[in-house]
């Protein structure tokens, strides 16, 4: 097996396994665990997308390095992926405010159908 | 807890999973026609390639180490962040800005006492803050050369406020963050407009490049992510005012 | 006809200001008349260019806005949603709802006038925060519930449109969306249907269609009425 | 390089199973944040350093504090 495919093949099971937390939990920290799991797989991914095969790192050093411009892995998802990171904590800091006052409000931090009920009330 | 372990919930996302996982399975080792997911594609189709070979504006320019170059920064992921998609850094700046916003909006206003620290964090931290605020600093200060960049200094040095406020030092209020969030965020969007009123397009790269590998190059490279530094470190630092109380009404000891 | 960023620009810049502005509704008020106006500026100038160009790099290697005239369509209307919405806001609000309210007009300008792929993926973000900041505003049971659920499931779903963007990536090698559209028939079929599949889910869940609405009917007969 | 690489996702993956299935809530927040650790020594594997420093610094730092603060608040541990 390449780096490569073995690159994949973890982010993806990353994946699968925060959209099973997602779908399954009902405590709301736990989702958000489970959410960020999910980034962490997606951030995995997309920076495997741009691998090469014994590519080396897009940072000019030397003169050396010039002349490998075309053995450097893919610059671009590295880019993506630093915008996404931070985007993904603005997600968490923000959810676990609202879960905080989640708490505040209704006593629990699970979602199911009894606590939909008490909402409408 | 029992509530969470319902047997036909889990069976039934297991098996949705199961099925969504073969099918992409399916879709990437396929070989039909066209481009498939997993195939090789080479570096000159990308664009990728006129970022690393620093050639957008002008198609046959070369250039060397040392010399000059149409984004002289050497860490190229940091010349495609901060210099060909700056727009997206900027909205990204703007996304934490409004989720941490968002944060202390929703946060209930009553907050939490620090309990006293122990004595390890109360003598060691004075060494610690010093080391972590000159990491912080180095990073963004080379952030164009070297793996950094703004969003990590900024963590690293609301870091460090966290210690001290954790261990009592003295650390600045909530409201002189503010200012300095505020005042942060207005300095990057005036460059921009700068940049208009200079060259007609906005956040335009308008300072002189100077040599790749030396530390002022990069134009407004460095400007800009000490700029996206301050500003995270002081959003991240009022994270920690909303939950904790800042004041002297305990006793330590 | 690069000015066109100001429809993006002068509002985040407003809400930055706002921070400590004391006179906020006042500034909100006239940001919004200022989009307006110039929205209708725009619209009333003849042979534009079709493309702003940002940090002075040509499609497809910088990120650019396109000008067509659905687009110029849509700004009017979004301006225009902006503006009755801030005539009809009577009661008290604190300024931070003002923040919000900036960031959610220049998100939807920004989002019916980007041409990039990825600048599209962040001005959805920036709506989708905005919009949850101001539906939990009340901070009550149902606002809090509702918010949270919004939050998650658009988050889950703008991972989905991150693979999705990542894949047009890896396959076709750019990001811009009129160049994404040009090479779009050399993807084999199976995987242009995963990657459009992908881009769909993300898309429909966070703008509220029909099959995807049914946590948000409560919102509009409980919390808006409220939120005026 | 391949044996390090193929180590390091295995944990990651048990890990991240482990935060899924624990019943103990602290305990798959500190799990989580070892997720996080590993994937920035993956991505410095992926020749991505600055995204490595990113992830470390705010992924397995800023998001694991947030969490644990947020923790304390709703369950009122000591």
């Amino acid at each position: 097996m390449s780096l490569t495919n073995l690159f994949l093949i973890s982010s993806a099971s990353l994946i699968f396994v925060g959209l099973y937390g997602v779908l399954t939990k009902k405590n709301i920290v736990r989702i958000l665990l489970s959410l960020n799991i999910i980034e962490t797989g997606i951030n995995l991914l997309l920076v495997a997308f741009g691998y090469v095969e014994g590519g080396i790192a897009p940072i000019i050093t030397s003169s050396e390095s010039i002349a490998n411009l075309t053995k450097m892995v893919d610059p671009v998802p590295q880019a993506l992926v630093l915008t996404s990171i931070v985007i993904g904590l603005g997600t968490t800091a923000f959810a676990l405010g609202l879960t905080i006052n989640y708490y505040k409000n209704l006593g629990t931090v699970s979602i199911s159908k009894e606590e939909e009920e008490k909402i409408n009330e | 807890m029992n509530k969470e372990k319902s047997l036909f919930t889990n069976v039934f996302a297991v098996a949705f999973l199961i099925i969504i996982g073969f099918s992409i399975y399916k879709v990437a080792v396929s070989k039909d026609n066209g481009i498939n997911l997993l195939d090789k594609n080479k570096v000159e189709n990308r664009v990728a390639y006129r970022y690393v070979n620093k050639n957008v504006l002008d198609e046959n320019s070369t250039y060397k180490f040392g010399g000059q170059a149409e984004d002289s920064a050497a860490n190229i992921v940091t010349s495609i962040v901060a210099d060909y998609r700056l727009f997206d850094t900027t909205l990204e700046v703007i996304v934490l800005f409004i989720s941490i916003m968002g944060f202390s909006m929703v946060m209930p206003k009553e907050k939490e006492l620090i309990k006293p620290s122990s004595s390890i964090i109360k003598h060691w931290s004075p060494i610690l803050i010093v080391f972590m605020v000159m990491t912080g600093f180095y990073m963004f200060i080379n952030g164009h050369l070297s793996p950094g960049g703004g969003f990590p200094a900024g963590a690293i040095l609301s870091t460090a406020v966290l210690l001290g406020f954790l261990s009592k030092t003295k650390v600045p209020s909530q409201k002189t963050f503010k200012y300095i969030e505020a005042l942060s965020g207005i300095l990057i969007f005036l460059m921009g407009i700068i940049a208009y009123v200079i060259n007609g397009s906005f956040f335009y790269n308008f300072l002189e490049g100077g040599r790749i590998g030396n530390i002022l190059s990069g134009g407004i490279i460095p400007i800009f992510y000490s700029l996206v530094a301050f500003k995270v470190a002081s959003e991240l630092s009022s994270v920690f005012y909303d939950f904790y109380q800042e004041g002297e009404d305990y006793e330590l000891n | 006809m690069n000015s066109v960023l100001f429809l993006v620009v002068i509002p985040l810049l407003g809400t930055f200001i706002s921070l400590f502005n004391k006179k906020v509704k006042e500034m909100t008020f006239l940001i919004t008349l200022f989009n307006e106006i110039f929205t209708i500026y725009i619209i009333t100038c003849v042979g534009l260019p079709k493309i702003a160009i940002i940090g002075g790099f040509l499609p497809p290697y910088g990120i650019n806005f396109v000008l067509t005239d659905l687009s110029l369509l849509f700004i009017f209307l979004v301006n225009t949603a902006g503006l009755i919405s801030m005539l009809v806001i009577n009661e008290k609000k604190t300024s931070k709802f003002y923040s919000v309210y900036l960031v959610l007009l220049a998100a939807n300008n920004g989002l019916v006038l980007t041409g990039d792929l990825f600048n599209l993926f962040i001005f959805m973000e920036l709506s989708t925060f905005a919009i949850t900041a101001l539906i939990s505003y009340k901070r009550d049971k149902v606002s809090s519930g509702t918010g949270i659920k919004y939050l998650i499931l658009s988050s889950v779903s703008s991972s989905f449109l991150l693979i999705g963007i990542g894949m047009i990536y890896k396959t076709l090698g750019t990001l811009n969306i009129a160049d994404i559209a040009g090479k779009l028939n050399l993807l084999s079929v199976p995987t242009l249907s995963l990657i459009i599949l992908l881009i769909f889910a993300g898309i429909l869940v966070e703008i509220e269609i029909f099959p995807f609405n049914i946590w948000f009917r409560r919102l509009i007969f409980q919390q808006m009425p409220a939120l005026m | 390089m391949l044996y390090a690489a193929s180590i390091l996702s295995i944990i990651m993956v048990l890990a991240a199973i482990w935060v899924v299935l624990t019943p103990n809530l602290l305990q798959a927040i500190i799990i989580f944040a070892l997720v996080s650790l590993v994937a920035s020594a993956l991505f410095l594997f992926m020749q991505a350093p600055d995204v490595a420093i990113t992830e470390a610094a705010i992924g397995a730092g800023m998001s694991t504090a947030i969490f644990i603060f947020s923790y304390k608040r709703i369950y009122k541990t000591k």
